[in-house]
């Protein structure tokens, strides 16, 4: 390096490496031009450009130009430094250089991927090195804290991905609570007949899981239970969980069901939830034969005991467990635990919301889930596909994207309906003799055995129109139109328009959020993207981790998917929890805030802006304390201590505003 | 030479939100205006006015300011006092002549990649719509009254000049 | 409640008895409209072929003028309706259109600022005056009579946020105040062929044959409109449906007129003769 | 007594309060009189500028100056005492940042003259007479000082050795600030001879501010009647403590008014209105935009409020045009 | 049976044409397009229709111009904003379909005597002489012009809108002409500039 910089003796010596990411960085931004710039920069001892330098090379010859040019400081411009921030820590650390005596500069994601002026591009790349350079200066030597994990997890939601995810990490030998908000575990999958594409019975395959769970000593399981509460950090958390009312004792139920044959409704009258209405059930109910936990519980909206107090309790009276309370009241429990895995589901679309099918209006008009009991054995038909005047339908029409692909209500592709239409054309194919037209708009059937399936589908002879229907209606216009249902639709493979009529039209509706995502996400302090799934910490590296440490995602929560991916993202969550506990402690980036005592006058500013309640006031001294602990490094405090007597450790005052000076001299 | 007029414009993004969405824009690969630089703090609670007077103090053309959705603060409620900071400051740079689409605030969550971009843009539009604040160079301007004054003083001995000039 | 008026030119034309009962109807329950002074033709559907910047310069005539005074605009004919709406909007969206449209208009002393509010007299009817004060005007119901309510396709779509697109209501709600009923019927908003039944007969006449003959299967004793274009193409041109497919004799009513009924305004004041299918039969048996 | 230490005091943009403070010194001043030389006195005593021209450089131990500069004769004469004296304590809150001059700043100086010789209501001046800086009169030239574009604290026009905040400075910072000049127990030049530390840690009230003030509306302190033991804070007056550096001993809120912040800021805050707006701002209680907006409506003039002392030192000098 | 070539080849597209559809008002969204179908499916004109709006949209994006202008479909489409209000992607359809009659009267390539255009052209004329249209006018100017032997089946009905004094045959106009004559000439002004540039 030339001699009149080494002059600057009392500036630290900085070392600035600038990464080409192949192409990536260096097809928008000259790297050797920011490299020579940096180098003439005060206090630059070293200025590299490299083609990988988060490869072992590239971190190695960091580490090899601390010790022989006993740098001080090291600048790395790259990517995002929520990718590999800790990547060059580690090389800095390799080097013998407290890690903390670092800065990454991102111009990847901020410069050479958003940018096409290469001059304007290679500019701001030197802006934010620059920027970097003067602030790694004030950088200060710190130390990661360790703060051990308490090995039990919570899981959240009891459909197949929380039974997964749950039974896995019990079986791992830790303790899960699983809350679930329903009364039984099993969530959507129980509500299938058979599954796609290889047509197993989805009970025969969930049932064995759901027991599983229910018995397992490493598993508390409450359901009818909703998350209050969630406070703390990574393998800290204290979560309080609602226990809803059943008004009966799970523990001494043993679900026999007497007491359903004993209520003073002779008949049960009320709409079923569980068979999507289709079915009906009396004021004391169990969802299903194979609910788990098997246990009956009373509807408060419908029992008389519960509305009026004035019922003769037959239900009670043949219970010999004595098992109803009829004055069980919700109560609140609090669990520790160090890991949760968030398995909350979805919701299917509201198909009343597409006027132009009709839901609602004509009684021919289903949605697929209706459909799914309809065709299940144990559903309100017994399997039996009839429409809802109990007549077998001649034709039926199977509209896809119901809800799904339409920037009037969801914009993106829900995934599994394509493949969930073809198994219930060939389920309705199989009940009964109707013809099946599937309206479709593109067949998407990515997936091992799926395209197998639809070739299955088409040599059964069901139709396979592609086209957006408009509209159902029962608008006759031909006498065999007469007193059906028609469906208009563009045929686009033959170019012309199609009037169908049929007697039942299923429509095959997307996947949302679950209506309560964003509160349960702020309940978990973790993120949703714009179409309100859960957001994963990235796409591809951390699906499913979030970006608050030691909660995990599984499952619909995250995005549309079917069982095989559901329950393999479920495991993969339960893995990446267990890989936090048996890590056994969490080391917490040190960028908390600390008072200067001296320079503290007492003014209380800072005490309520914590959220954390990391900041008290000494009262025999008259200052304030952090607790660094608690403190979680947001530094609103450092922001606002009017004095300038709280410093936040990486974000200080000084090192901001050299980053200021530095972005904006020239 | 008359170069055209390019903003710069200095950017605080919180970590967990909209500095989420720039890296989201990034791999998503949109496409935007290259005048603003970013500086990542943890929470837009860290932002004290100082650093957006300071920005716009050392030439600045704009400053935008971005955190996460009212509600969604990954610290709970430090985009509040964020938004209740900046509201004054705002009041302030109107006062003090700072016009007001110099200075803006964003509520921009990590999945927001194409709001990045959008805001980016238009902000850039707007504040190269009001040209260059220039502050370094105003504060030449204004100083340069006192260069003739000094020179007067110091005739009489110009011997002296050296002490005074540190 | 004071509004402007902007009849558009069906109004004063074929559409007379459109103008007649709406401002008869406006009348009675105190509702003050004013013609907007000066206003000149919207530019309908034709003029966007011709001409889109033009096409905005005109329809930015009337609301420039209609920005002068205090007062949302109703616009009683859909084609006026959607043209009004579609010009803010676009002047909105589009800033270059937008530049040249205020310019133009400018340059003959006219300020455009987007700010006027372009209404339907179903949306204030119902929104506005509610049902309940209209149900209180209600002195001759019109129980037993069956209507088909048929609001063609200008009127919902696609710039009203009154109503829904594909199953609007309000009119159904005015109809059902005024004592009568509603036949329930999907082709609530299908196109009647208005603009084609002159230029391209053959596909014009059926559209407008498609409406009268569901509204007739349904069990309607009239078809009730809230647009001259639908009000002229369904009733005029019968006869000529009558030799290509078959006679119908479907009185086709504007909803004005059918409130007015109810509210006991005589038939003259509300227009019914200008009907070219009798409704007087029709009416008679109520 | 030739061996003496010379001293001279000055007053450049100020309201004569800082020359009083040094008569403040009452007994004191008798002390420091028969321990100094006093050169130069303009409020005091009658020096010609030439007197001081014809000093050797350096010859001044101190000077005291106080005032911020507006003028082009202050200029000229901080300038020379500059070359004159080995140090030059900035004295009182306008020398060291402008102090109530500088509100002058928001406004351009043709907006000065305009209104106090044109539009002010109590003049008359139909001709719309103006100063100027030179004029014949029977063949002479007189001159005047001309108006600088901006008022300027002391440091931004010559070097400055010391500050003694406040406005203005108390008797006892003073005194502490002679004496060590005396003696020559000299800090490192560019202190601020008082507490790096807010004022709250002087302040009386201190104990009665709960944590959380969860302000809901501004007051100003004609429009209630002051309790006179609790943080006045806390009674929702802008009470600029926090972000003042101490020294003071709270005169003002023991006095029952809010501290308005002359003493400037501590060493670790670049802009003391900013930092203030900061920390309050921080804490009041609305969380929706509009009512925020309301509360704010509570100090009409945000400038003149956290910046009465300090506008040529905050981070934007002076208003745009 | 004689044989046609369906075949097409690159040159028999242009690219500058889809270009210039897509950056018209309303053509925004036009690349979006996923071929559903649902706007020929709820068109009510379709069945009359030599190209589906669906397939119009890609014959747009692709660069078909020729086969796009002289199409019959753009003329038949009653802008009831059906298929826009239906389209998953937003697509503006029925102003694309304005934007293409413009386009083909600007290129002057539709059927000759085919009595769309000249109604339009007809009426943009009445507003620039009176400000409003006098319907009965502009419908007898229209077959006058088109088809007179038409204008004779019509008859009936003018006779019966005479009956129920629908009938008006001296136009309408508006007061300050001169003012509307301004903004349309400033308009035109406007675009010659924009041609020049």
């Amino acid at each position: 390096m030339s001699d009149n910089k080494n002059k600057q003796a009392d500036l630290p010596r900085v070392g600035f490496y600038i990464c080409h990411c192949g192409s990536n960085i260096a097809g928008t931004i000259d790297v050797v031009e920011v490299s020579k710039y940096v180098s003439g920069l005060p206090g630059v001892a070293v200025s590299r450009e490299y083609k990988y330098m988060c490869s072992d090379p590239g971190q190695e010859m960091i580490a090899q130009d601390i010790k022989d040019h006993k740098l001080e400081r090291l600048v790395v411009a790259a990517c995002s430094p929520n990718l590999h921030e800790e990547t060059f820590r580690k090389a800095a650390a390799k080097g013998g250089l407290n890690p903390f005596f670092f800065q990454m500069v991102n111009i990847r994601e901020h410069a050479s991927w958003v940018h096409t002026d290469k001059g304007a591009a290679t500019q701001k790349a030197m802006d934010l090195a620059r920027a970097a350079v003067a602030r790694v200066r004030h950088h200060q030597s710190l130390e990661k804290k360790r703060v051990p994990v308490d090995p039990n997890v919570l899981v959240v939601g009891g459909g197949i991905a929380g039974i997964h995810a749950a039974l896995t990490l019990a079986n791992a030998g830790k303790k899960v609570t699983l809350v679930e908000r329903e009364a039984t575990i099993g969530g959507h999958m129980a509500l299938f007949d058979k599954t796609f594409p290889t047509l197993d019975c989805a009970a025969c395959i969930l049932t064995p899981k759901m027991s599983a769970v229910k018995s397992h000593p490493n598993i508390k399981l409450w359901t009818y239970s909703e998350v209050e509460k969630v406070e703390g950090y990574v393998g800290n958390y204290k979560v309080k969980v609602k226990r809803k009312p059943r008004y009966v004792n799970e523990d001494l139920c043993v679900g026999c069901m007497e007491c359903i044959d004993a209520c003073v409704f002779k008949e049960a009258k009320f709409p079923d939830k569980f068979n999507q209405g289709l079915g009906k059930r009396k004021p004391v109910y169990i969802d299903f034969p194979q609910a788990t936990p098997k246990v009956v519980l009373l509807d408060p909206q419908t029992c008389i005991q519960l509305k009026t107090g004035k019922c003769k309790k037959s239900c009670a009276e043949v219970c010999d467990r004595k098992a109803f309370d009829f004055e069980q009241k919700e109560k609140f429990e609090e669990i520790q635990v160090g890991a949760i895995v968030l398995a909350t589901g979805f919701k299917a679309y509201d198909a009343k919301r597409d006027h132009q099918y009709g839901y609602g209006r004509y009684p021919g008009v289903y949605t697929a889930l209706e459909i799914e009991r309809l065709v299940n054995a144990s559903g309100p038909t017994s399997g039996e596909v009839v429409l809802r005047d109990g007549k077998k339908p001649k034709a039926v029409g199977i509209v896809h994207c119901v809800g799904s692909r339409d920037a009037k209500s969801n914009k993106w592709c829900s995934r599994v309906c394509c493949m969930y239409s073809l198994k219930l054309a060939h389920l309705i194919k199989e009940h009964s003799d109707a013809e099946v037209y599937n309206f479709y708009i593109d067949m998407r059937t990515p997936g091992k055995g799926y395209e197998e399936f639809y070739d299955k589908l088409l040599s059964e002879g069901v139709h396979f129109i592609r086209g957006r229907v408009s509209d159902v209606t029962d608008w006759a216009v031909t006498p065999e139109e007469e007193g059906r249902l028609v469906m208009r639709v563009e045929d686009t493979l033959a170019g012309f328009v199609r009037r169908i009529p049929v007697d039942m039209v299923v429509l095959s509706t997307g996947l949302e959020p679950q209506h309560d995502a964003q509160e349960v996400r702020r309940r978990f302090n973790i993120g949703c993207g714009s179409e309100g799934f859960f957001q994963e910490r990235h796409p591809k590296l951390a699906p499913v981790n979030t970006f608050t440490d030691g909660i995990y995602i599984a499952g619909a929560c995250q995005a549309p998917r079917d069982i095989p991916d559901t329950v393999a993202q479920a495991g993969a969550a339960a893995a990446e929890a267990l890989a936090l506990i048996d890590a056994g402690f969490v080391e917490l980036e040190p960028n908390t805030s600390h008072v200067i005592e001296d320079e503290c006058s007492g003014c209380k500013s800072c005490i309520p802006l914590c959220p954390y309640s990391a900041i008290s006031f000494e009262e025999n001294k008259k200052k304030a304390i952090i607790n660094e602990v608690l403190c979680k490094g947001c530094g609103v405090c450092a922001a606002a201590c009017p004095s300038g007597s709280i410093r936040q450790n990486l974000f200080e005052d000084d090192e901001i505003f050299s980053e200021i000076e530095g972005v904006l001299a020239k | 030479m008359t170069e055209k007029f390019e903003p710069r414009i200095v950017a605080f993004f919180c970590n967990w939100c909209t500095y989420t969405a720039a890296d989201l824009a990034g791999v998503s690969r949109l496409k935007y205006a290259p005048n603003v630089s970013v500086i990542r703090v943890m929470c837009s609670g860290r932002v004290d006015p100082q650093f957006v007077l300071d920005a716009f103090a050392r030439g600045a053309d704009g400053v935008l300011l971005g955190g996460c959705h009212p509600g969604d603060c990954h610290y709970a409620e430090g985009n509040y006092k964020t938004l209740r900071r900046m509201r004054m400051l705002e009041r302030m740079l109107k006062a003090m002549g700072i016009h007001d689409g110099r200075f803006r605030l964003e509520w921009i969550s990590g999945a927001e990649g194409e709001k990045v971009r959008t805001v980016i843009n238009e902000m850039t539009e707007k504040v190269r719509a009001l040209g260059p604040l220039d502050l370094p160079g105003k504060t030449l301007e204004w100083d340069k009254e006192l260069k003739e004054l000094e020179a007067h003083v110091n005739q009489s001995a110009p011997k002296e000049e050296a002490v005074h000039a540190r | 409640m004071k509004y402007q008026y902007f009849p558009g030119c069906s109004l004063k034309g074929m559409g007379k008895a459109y103008e007649e009962s709406f401002l008869a109807v406006s009348r009675a329950l105190g509702v003050e409209v004013k013609e907007l002074e000066d206003w000149n033709c919207c530019g309908a559907t034709a003029y966007m072929s011709v001409d889109e910047t033009k096409s905005y310069a005109l329809a930015g005539r009337n609301l420039a003028i209609a920005e002068r005074n205090a007062g949302d605009v109703i616009a009683p004919c859909s084609a006026c309706y959607l043209v009004l709406n579609k010009t803010m909007n676009g002047l909105k969206e589009h800033t270059e259109l937008n530049r040249k449209v205020t310019g133009a208009l400018k340059s003959a002393g006219l300020d455009y600022k987007g700010t006027a509010k372009v209404r339907h007299p179903l949306d204030v009817l119902v929104n506005d005056v509610g049902l309940e004060k209209i149900k209180k005007h209600v002195k001759a119901p019109l129980s037993g009579m069956k209507f088909a309510a048929y609001y063609g396709c200008q009127v919902v779509r696609p710039y009203a946020t009154f109503d829904d697109q594909d199953e609007p209501v309000t009119m159904d709600k005015l109809i059902a105040a005024a004592g009568a009923e509603c036949v329930t019927w999907p082709l609530k908003t299908r196109c009647c062929g208005g603009s084609l039944t002159g230029t391209v007969p053959e596909a014009g006449l059926r559209l407008a044959y498609i409406i009268l003959k569901e509204a007739k299967k349904r069990g309607a004793q009239a078809i009730v409109t809230p647009c001259p274009l639908c009000q002229f193409n369904l009733d005029g041109y019968q006869d000529q449906i009558a030799a290509k497919y078959e006679r119908i004799d479907m009185p086709v009513l504007y909803f004005t007129q059918v409130l007015g009924l109810a509210m006991g305004l005589s038939a003259s004041e509300l227009g019914i003769k200008r009907g070219i299918i009798s409704a007087e039969a029709v009416l008679a048996g109520r | 007594m030739p061996d003496k230490p010379k001293v001279a005091f000055y007053w450049c943009a100020s309201c004569g309060g800082c020359e009083e403070a040094v008569v403040d010194l009452a007994e004191d001043i008798l002390k420091v009189v028969e321990a100094v030389d006093i050169v130069l006195w303009p409020v005091a005593m009658d020096f010609k500028k030439t007197d001081i021209e014809a000093r050797p450089d350096k010859s001044i131990v101190a000077s005291f100056i106080n005032g911020a500069v507006r003028t082009s004769e202050q200029e000229e004469w901080v300038r020379l005492l500059r070359k004159k004296s080995q140090v030059v304590v900035s004295f009182g809150a306008c020398a060291n940042s402008g102090g109530i001059p500088a509100l002058a700043n928001q406004s351009t100086t043709e907006d000065i003259m305009k209104y106090v010789y044109e539009d002010s209501p109590s003049n008359d001046n139909p001709a719309k007479t103006r100063p100027l800086t030179e004029c014949e009169d029977e063949g002479r030239t007189l001159t005047l000082p001309s108006m600088h574009g901006m008022v300027r604290s002391l440091d931004q026009v010559i070097d400055v050795e010391y500050y003694l905040p406040g406005c203005p400075p108390t008797p006892k910072l003073i005194m502490a600030a002679v004496q060590a000049l005396l003696t020559g127990k000299l800090p490192p030049v560019g202190t601020v001879l008082s507490p790096d530390m807010a004022l709250c840690d002087e302040c009386k009230r201190k104990d009665s501010k709960p944590a959380d003030l969860a302000l809901t509306e501004f007051k100003r302190p004609h429009q209630v009647i002051i309790d006179p033991e609790k943080c006045l804070l806390a009674q929702g007056l802008v009470c600029m403590g926090p972000a003042t550096r101490a020294g003071c001993e709270a005169l003002c809120p023991g006095g029952n008014m809010p501290c308005t912040g002359c003493f400037g800021p501590t060493s670790r805050v670049k802009d003391q209105g900013a930092k203030f707006v900061s920390s309050v701002f921080s804490n009041i209680a609305p969380k929706e935009q509009k009512e925020i907006d309301a509360m704010l409506d509570g100090i009409p003039d945000p400038i003149g409020t956290f910046y009465r002392y300090g506008l040529s030192k905050g981070l934007l000098r002076r208003k745009l045009n | 049976m004689p044989l046609e070539q369906k075949v097409k080849y690159e040159s028999d597209c242009d690219k500058e044409f889809a270009t210039w559809v897509t950056s018209q008002t309303g053509g925004e969204n036009l690349r979006h397009c996923i071929q559903c179908g649902i706007c020929s499916a709820t068109c009510p004109l379709s069945l009359y229709m030599d190209y589906t709006p669906r397939r119009l949209i890609n014959l747009a994006r692709e660069g078909f111009k020729k086969e796009v202008l002289s199409s019959f479909t753009i003329w038949l489409c009653a802008s009831c904003y059906a298929c826009r209000s239906e389209c998953p992607k937003e697509i503006k359809v029925t102003d694309i379909m304005y934007m293409l009659k413009r386009k083909a009267i600007e290129e002057g390539v539709f059927p000759r005597r085919f009595p769309i255009p000249v109604l339009a052209r007809e009426f943009s004329r009445m507003i620039f002489m009176f400000g409003r249209i006098n319907e009965t006018l502009l419908v007898t100017d229209l077959f006058l012009r088109t088809n007179w032997f038409k204008f004779l089946t019509m008859t009936g009905l003018g006779f019966n809108l005479m009956r129920t004094g629908r009938l008006s045959l001296m136009p309408d106009s508006i007061k300050r002409r001169g003012e509307l004559r301004k903004v349309l000439d400033a308009i035109d002004a406007e675009e010659k500039k924009e041609e020049v540039k």
